[in-house]
């Protein structure tokens, strides 16, 4: 078992990452009180705009073109998110309506505008690479579990959490950010402007989502092909499965990320092959379903979360 | 293999209009899709039309009907399908349009799941693929070229082509090690089928498990699935782990490629069936004007419809001329590849 | 003479409301200035535009003689005007220092530093003598310590005018006295204070001078010291206003609704009612008073169904009823005017026939083997409207949505009359109404007292309760402190129990 | 009444301005893309409509639509988001095929059979997330996210296990007394595969809106979605009215599978979450969440889909255009308070 669990494990992490970068921009969204269920399209986004920058740049350019890729993600899912943030901020519309939108948007005009560029709709490109983190690798336990075969965009996601965390948490904006997820009338009396907070966390929701398709994309996947299968859905359920906190989403969605690899290479593991795939597959699901449950009595969402804040309101 | 090297004649005047269907899958899915439309594409090239596919919604017989109705009332009046899905939308198809021709490719027209009733109309022709035979040799090339090792088979769905597969590449296992003296060994669990053609992640997931067990070569004839299987494989060539996969359909070799040059590729050989070749034939017919309706063809090593890549840089000169002898006795018939899966891993 | 703040000419315009027209109110340093009027008058609208959160139509400002545009909250903070709100403006999980800082916190490269604010606070609250504790969170502290909260925010952000939008509702009788000696110490240092507030009593207690509007326009200014209660309120209602309420002499009857030693939880699983006892009989109006938040909305839930009892007996007509469903609760003869109309009270977006049927939809006449009967609905809905004088553009077939609160009031009142009750619970049943609607409905609630049922009053205003009840039961952390009649009890004892202390022998 | 009528009509004014909108934001797209968007229009509309047999394809393609439109517009009636039309389809149908397969009925029978196995077999499986929602108050979003992927994967077993066809992706096909075409229909369309699915979807239209405007039942469920704590208040069930909600959602999507596996298409392929459930949102949107808004935004975007394809054939535009208007149409129809704003002004004038 230890010996299977040290096999997936590079590749749980690497299926787990873009989930909790979406997960943690979904995150932000949630707590400053507009419910982003547009991840999913955000994450299209940021995956088409990467495969589009990189298929140009990497005949010129070797290892920066997925950099650069990463980074047009990024400023694409932002900028993408802004028809979220207006619909849902300035029009005070049903936020899971124009989230729906969103996804459908996503999904239509990527694979549109790829279809003109490339003529199929699909673009592939040459991922990232894996590497071996020297010296750690050799630690016992973890070192065979985390720091071998792992994903530059492991680190950076990493690193994101701990400075999204730290935002969240200690700076002015993260805590204006959570006051408007659970009171946005007394940020506004306390001369806050809401709207401009709201703005900014779907923006960053939008720039994480953006990356979390783009990870996927230069990382296992290679190919863009209008869809990321579900996983923006996921990272949201991920994020109510980790109670709206940093720590909890990491948890959910390596939770996710472990439970899935499993199920997918068990056809090849002796070990589990005995084990229905059915249940293997339904497992994740239905253990979100049950946490859901247990958590339902304790489970504290951001009290305006779903919410549009009218000025006139108090 | 299927080069398709036959040089055509002076540009006829350009009325030809030819259409294809996609089966699951983008056309530039480097294998079943891409393969068809690149025959269609350099028909159209030299006899001079302007060729077009079209995507169907989704692969329900309704879905394929509603294509051929829409090719069909725009004017294409050969109209290629690949993939057995389209055995039913064909069947009824050929009746309703009988003046516009239909070529299937790995299928035979019948009504439902009754193959009992296959009929192939005098408008149509159904091309199927040795693929057992493509397989095969591409099991002799691998054995020859490693020796030792352990070998494994990735599918996508199990279906009769992909299956086919499976079977002639363990036969080609089997017959290198009893013919060539080469020592690959073949285990149950390192020979399966995915269960999708799309599921990327997968087949890396996949792939990694059985690289981490020690098999040296995995033969992916999965669409994306296989996608995942090299990525797996440029993923460990690069950090100097060496990982060989097998392409499918096509020539994937430059699929492969882990170098900053683009000369060095993770794919060992390709298991090839030439459907470029056969769009490229049929196209050619209509335009000569032999189209042979309601026959039935099959693509085998005979008429060169199968094979592995001319060129193999993975593969050693000695083996590129073994593999050259053992397709030459499959030619002449002397040697044959069972289509069955009996007496084999699944 | 000195004005701190002077807002001239304001006028403000909701759809279909002119919510201040033509206002003028002029506070000096170190007063203590109320504005009074009734229920929609504008206080609050006035008061939003000074603070920023609504711009006006038309007037001017001025902040210590300079004309000033205030955009918003920031620049009403940065002008030197805070404001306690209506309703509490504190995140519920944040701590007091987090939600004192909110907005303007102290930073070094945009990280929070709580602690040199934490000690600042601490100093704050012991030099006013607010007793708050800077580490907890707002969910963990009482109503009271959350308003001594607001004001430590204003006094954190060194207000200069201080705005105070009814903030004694929510408090008892010994918390406003604290409040007012607050108030009082703040102006003396030099701040204004507006004060809103309903009560007279608490007017001619703390402020020095008074503005008066009526129906979004000003009536005027007077010096409290020189004007009596009586005048005050005739200058908010515009008429003569008497206090009580006409009625016979009662002459009770059986018991209609018994209360047994009922015990309730609340949301966090806490004794929100305790053991608490009371009988209503036919042809009385029982009032229960206290401050709000002592168990009175655990308690009517319970009764109604909408909560869980915990333990003891609820029972109408001798009948039990605790472990019926709301509906057949109904059924039994109970019905309830619920405290806020908008939640509980009517579906906004139904008719009002739709509305007027809420509950008996599903009996014959107005439906049949599931088939709901539109005429049989149309003309009892009508009927109610009728008899009950609710107005609405497009009669039966209106939203609810689009009538005016007294309407939609009297519309629930006469729904829950016509369903012939045994016992009627009225909570709050003239909250934000006008005077005539409010007249309207002590009327309607009598006559019910007078058909021979039982009324169970809820309210937090004293006077209602006062001016309706038979008798008068103060509830007090969810016990039940005493029991009096009417005609005997004094505002002056029902304070002392409303903030806990029990009357002796009774 | 005058005012009311004012009201809907402004409603219908909006919508067909949303629609104005999305087809020329359409326009819009294939003129950046370099393509001439009025052939593009003129074949996208020839190709759904132009003969008998595609006109009953687009009625065809918009039966299912019709369904999961009504199945997500029922929940909202109720104050639920159903994103789980695809998994009630899913479940609906496989259970309605798998009776197809199993049992040798007369036609008739074995049809009224198929529908009821649809119809309870879709319901149960809304009940789940609306028993969660009642009882846990876990919301129906996640759940029936959740709830979809569950039944993608039951599915995807179950078939190759017990109802496989020639290959293992797909149930055998189902025999010709278990489809839901019919000779008569599809002569009298020249040979569409429109099928008997459409009476179905414009009775369960009629139903919707006799339940919702007639019955007690429909003023229960609309009181709670309007306004739970009133409804509560006036002794109403909520818990029984929400599971009661999603039980018929997802009885109308679980029908609606049954006529995307039986009479759309005529076996059950494995591997696909429909794409009908997803689309459901975008019609019952479209359709201001009445029924007979939905089967007029099931017809609308039917012909979108089914004459995608046919300008794909006669032009160079790609057929995703149709899904980008669709889209597009959503988030004009997310943001009609625009429009709105828009018509109030000019009415003021
Ligand atoms: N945002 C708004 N939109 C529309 N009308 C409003 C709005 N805010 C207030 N009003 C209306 O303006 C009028 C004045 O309201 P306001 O809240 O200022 O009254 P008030 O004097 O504070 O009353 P109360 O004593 O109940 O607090 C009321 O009729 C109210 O309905
Ligand atoms: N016409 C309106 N349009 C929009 N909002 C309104 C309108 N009328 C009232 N409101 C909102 O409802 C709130 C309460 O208004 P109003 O005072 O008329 O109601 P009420 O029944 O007295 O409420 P409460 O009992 O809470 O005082 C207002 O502050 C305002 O926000
Ligand atoms: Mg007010
Ligand atoms: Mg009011």
């Amino acid at each position: 078992m230890w010996q299977i669990l040290q096999q997936i494990s590079p590749y749980a992490i690497a299926f787990a990452i873009p989930l909790l970068i979406t997960a943690i921009g979904g995150l932000y969204s949630e707590r400053s009180g507009v419910v982003n269920i547009g991840l999913e399209g955000l994450m299209v986004i940021g995956s088409f705009a990467a495969a589009i920058t990189i298929s140009v740049l990497q005949p010129i350019m070797h290892s920066q073109a997925l950099w650069i890729g990463l980074l047009a993600a990024v400023l694409a899912g932002a900028l993408f998110s802004l028809l979220h943030a207006f619909a849902s901020i300035s029009l005070q519309a049903n936020q899971v309506i124009s989230g729906t939108a969103i996804n459908m948007i996503a999904g239509a005009i990527t694979v549109f505008i790829a279809r003109n560029v490339t003529g199929s709709g699909n673009i592939q490109i040459n991922p990232f690479t894996r590497f071996d983190i020297p010296v750690l690798n050799e630690v016992p336990v973890v070192g065979k579990l985390l720091f071998s075969n792992t994903y530059a965009t492991t680190w950076l996601t990493l690193f994101i959490l701990t400075v999204a965390y730290f935002v969240l948490y200690r700076t002015v904006f993260g805590l204006r950010l959570r006051a408007c997820g659970e009171h946005p009338q007394a940020v506004a009396s306390a001369g806050v402007n809401v709207q401009f907070i709201r703005y900014a966390a779907v923006i960053i929701s939008g720039a994480c989502a953006g990356l979390g398709g783009a990870i996927i994309l230069t990382t296992y996947s290679g190919e863009f092909n209008g869809t990321v299968f579900g996983l923006g859905f996921l990272a949201l359920a991920a994020l109510i499965f980790g109670q709206w906190k940093p720590l909890g989403i990491l948890g959910a969605t390596a939770f996710f990320g472990y439970a899935s690899t499993i199920a997918t290479s068990a056809q090849a593991i002796p070990a589990l092959a005995q084990i229905p795939g059915v249940a293997l597959k339904t497992f994740p699901y239905i253990v979100t379903l049950l946490v859901l449950v247990l958590f339902s009595k304790t489970s504290q969402p951001p009290r305006a979360s779903g919410q549009p804040f009218d000025h006139g309101k108090r | 293999g299927c080069s398709s090297t036959q040089q055509s004649q002076a540009p006829a005047a350009g009325s030809l209009m030819v259409g294809m269907i996609t089966d699951a899958g983008t056309i530039d899915d480097r294998s079943f899709n891409q393969g068809t439309w690149e025959g269609i594409a350099k028909a159209g090239t030299d006899f001079n039309f302007k060729p077009k596919y079209l995507r169907p919604a989704g692969t329900t017989t309704a879905d394929y009907d509603k294509e051929i109705a829409n090719l069909n009332d725009a004017g294409y009046k050969l109209i290629i399908t690949p993939g057995f899905k389209f055995e039913n939308s064909i069947y009824t198809a050929q009746e309703k349009y009988k003046d516009t021709k239909f070529v299937i490719l790995d299928g035979v027209p019948h009504p439902g799941n009754d193959y009992s009733k296959v009929n192939i109309g005098p408008n149509t022709v159904s091309i199927n693929f040795a693929e057992h035979e493509s397989g095969f040799l591409a099991g002799v090339a691998a054995a020859l070229q490693l020796k030792t090792g352990e070998f494994g088979y990735i599918g996508g769905m199990e279906i009769p082509a992909v299956q086919r597969f499976n079977w002639g590449f363990q036969q080609g296992i089997k017959y290198a090690n009893a013919n060539f003296g080469t020592k690959i060994n073949i285990k149950a669990e390192n020979f399966l089928y995915q269960g999708t053609f799309h599921d990327v992640a997968a087949g890396q997931q996949l792939a990694a498990q059985m690289y981490d067990r020690g098999v040296n070569v995995i033969f992916a004839a999965a669409g994306s699935v296989g996608i995942g299987v090299i990525n797996e494989a440029i993923a460990r060539t690069k950090s100097g782990r060496s990982a060989w996969v097998i392409g499918v359909d096509v020539d994937q070799y430059a699929q492969g490629y882990y170098d900053e040059g683009k000369t060095k590729s993770v794919i060992l050989t390709s298991a090839m069936k030439c459907v470029n070749q056969a769009a490229y034939d049929m196209v050619k017919s209509v335009k000569d004007g032999n189209f042979p309706g309601g026959k039935s063809l099959v693509f085998n090593a005979k008429n060169d419809g199968v094979g592995i890549p001319a060129k193999n840089p993975n593969l050693g000169e000695d083996v590129s001329s073994k593999v050259k002898e053992v397709f030459a006795s499959l030619k002449e018939g002397k040697l044959t590849v069972a289509d069955k899966g009996e007496g084999l891993l699944r | 003479m000195e004005y701190v703040v002077e807002m001239l000419g304001i006028r403000k315009e909701f759809v279909g409301i002119v919510a201040n027209d033509d206002i003028t109110l002029a506070v000096r340093r170190g007063e203590i200035h109320a504005l009074l009027g009734e229920n929609g008058a504008g206080k609050s609208t006035l008061m939003n535009i000074l603070f920023g959160l609504y711009r006006p139509d038309s007037g001017r400002i001025r902040v210590r003689g300079q004309e000033v545009r205030i955009a918003n909250p920031k620049a009403a903070n940065d002008l030197g005007i805070g404001m306690v709100h209506q309703h509490f403006q504190l995140v519920h999980n944040f701590t007091v220092t987090e939600n004192i800082i909110l907005g303007i916190e102290p930073n070094r490269c945009g990280i929070v530093n709580t602690q040199s604010a934490s000690r600042r606070i601490k100093e704050l609250s012991e030099r006013y003598g607010l007793n708050v504790d800077p580490d907890a969170k707002i969910e963990d502290i009482s109503v009271g310590m959350q308003q001594r909260v607001e004001i430590l925010k204003m006094l954190y952000r060194e207000a200069e005018v201080l705005i105070f939008d009814e903030p004694t509702a929510v408090l008892t009788p010994q918390e406003i006295t604290d409040l007012i000696g607050i108030m009082k110490k703040l102006a003396a240092e030099g701040k204004a204070i507006i004060l809103i507030t309903h009560k007279l009593k608490e007017i001619k207690a703390a402020a020095m001078r008074c503005t008066v509007i009526r129906r979004g326009r000003y009536v005027g200014t007077v010096d409290v010291a020189s004007c009596s209660k009586e005048e005050m309120a005739e200058m908010m209602v515009g008429r003569q206003v008497f206090l009580k309420v006409e009625k016979e002499a009662r002459s009770p009857g059986e018991v209609l609704l018994e209360i047994k030693d009922l015990t309730v939880l609340n949301q966090t699983k806490m004794l929100a009612v305790k053991k608490f006892s009371l009988n209503v009989r036919a042809g009385e109006i029982v009032g229960i008073a206290g401050v709000d938040g002592n168990g009175q909305a655990e308690m009517v839930a319970a009764i109604t169904g909408l909560g869980k009892i915990h333990a003891g007996q609820i029972l109408v007509q001798g009948k039990d009823i605790s472990s019926l469903s709301i509906k057949e609760r109904i059924d039994a003869g109970l019905a309830h005017v619920p405290e806020d109309r908008h939640k509980r009270g009517l579906v906004l977006d139904y008719s009002i026939e739709d509305n007027l049927v809420l509950e008996v939809y599903d009996r014959p006449p107005f439906s049949k083997n599931c088939l709901l009967k539109r005429p049989a609905i149309r003309h009892y809905a009508k009927e109610i409207m009728q008899q009950f004088d609710v107005r609405a553009a497009q009669g039966a077939v209106t939203l609810a949505r689009s009538l005016s609160g007294g309407n939609q009031q009297k519309a629930i009142i006469g729904r829950e009359i016509s369903l012939n009750p045994k016992v009627l619970i009225a909570v709050q049943p003239t909250r934000g109404l006008d005077v005539g609607s409010i007249e309207y409905i002590h009327r309607r609630l009598i006559a019910q007292r007078d058909a021979g049922y039982a009324v169970l009053l809820v309210s937090l205003e004293l006077e209602e309760v006062l001016n309706l009840s038979d008798r008068i039961a103060v509830i007090s952390q969810g016990e039940l402190v005493g029991l009096v009649e009417a005609d005997t009890a004094n505002e002056n004892d029902l304070g002392m129990m409303m903030a806990g202390i029990r009357k002796e022998a009774d | 009444m005058t005012t009311i009528n004012w009201q809907s009509q402004k409603e219908a004014v909006i919508l067909l301005l949303t629609i104005l909108l999305g087809l020329v934001a359409g326009a819009g797209f294939m003129i950046l893309t370099g393509h001439d968007w009025v052939t593009g229009y003129e074949f996208l509309f020839r190709g759904g409509l132009m003969s008998l047999e595609r006109v009953g394809n687009t009625i065809a393609t918009a039966v299912p639509l019709i369904f999961t439109g009504l199945s997500v517009a029922f929940a909202f009636k109720t104050g639920l988001f159903n994103i789980g039309a695809a998994g009630q389809m899913l479940i609906g149908g496989f259970c309605a095929t798998a009776v197809g397969l199993t049992f040798d009925f007369p036609k008739p029978l074995l049809l009224t059979v198929m529908i009821l196995t649809a119809l309870v077999c879709g319901g149960l499986w809304a009940a789940i997330p609306g028993w969660l929602k009642a009882k846990f108050n876990v919301h129906e979003v996640v759940s029936t996210i959740m709830l979809n992927w569950i039944a993608y994967w039951l599915v995807y077993y179950l078939v190759p296990a017990y109802f496989k066809g020639s290959f293992e992706t797909e149930s055998r096909n189902i025999p010709v007394s278990a489809s839901l075409r019919t000779e008569w229909l599809s002569q009298l369309f020249d040979g569409s595969y429109i099928n008997i699915g459409i009476f179905l979807a414009i009775a369960a239209v009629l139903l919707s809106v006799f339940i919702l405007q007639r019955t007690t039942l429909g003023f229960e469920l609309k009181a709670v979605g309007f306004n739970q704590h009133a409804a509560e208040y006036a002794g109403i069930n909520a818990g029984r009215s929400i599971v009661l909600s999603m039980v018929i959602a997802g009885a109308l999507a679980g029908l609606g599978g049954m006529t995307l596996y039986c009479g759309y298409a005529t076996n059950l392929q494995i591997g696909i979450l429909p794409s009908q459930g997803i689309d459901g949102i975008a019609v019952a949107l479209l359709g201001a969440n009445s029924p007979w808004g939905v089967l007029a935004a099931a017809l609308f975007f039917g012909l979108l889909y089914s004459g995608k394809g046919f300008m794909n054939a006669m032009t160079s535009i790609p057929p995703e255009i149709a899904d980008t208007i669709i889209a597009t149409i959503i988030y004009f129809a997310a943001t009609s308070v625009l429009i709105e704003k828009g018509i109030d002004k000019v009415i003021k004038r």
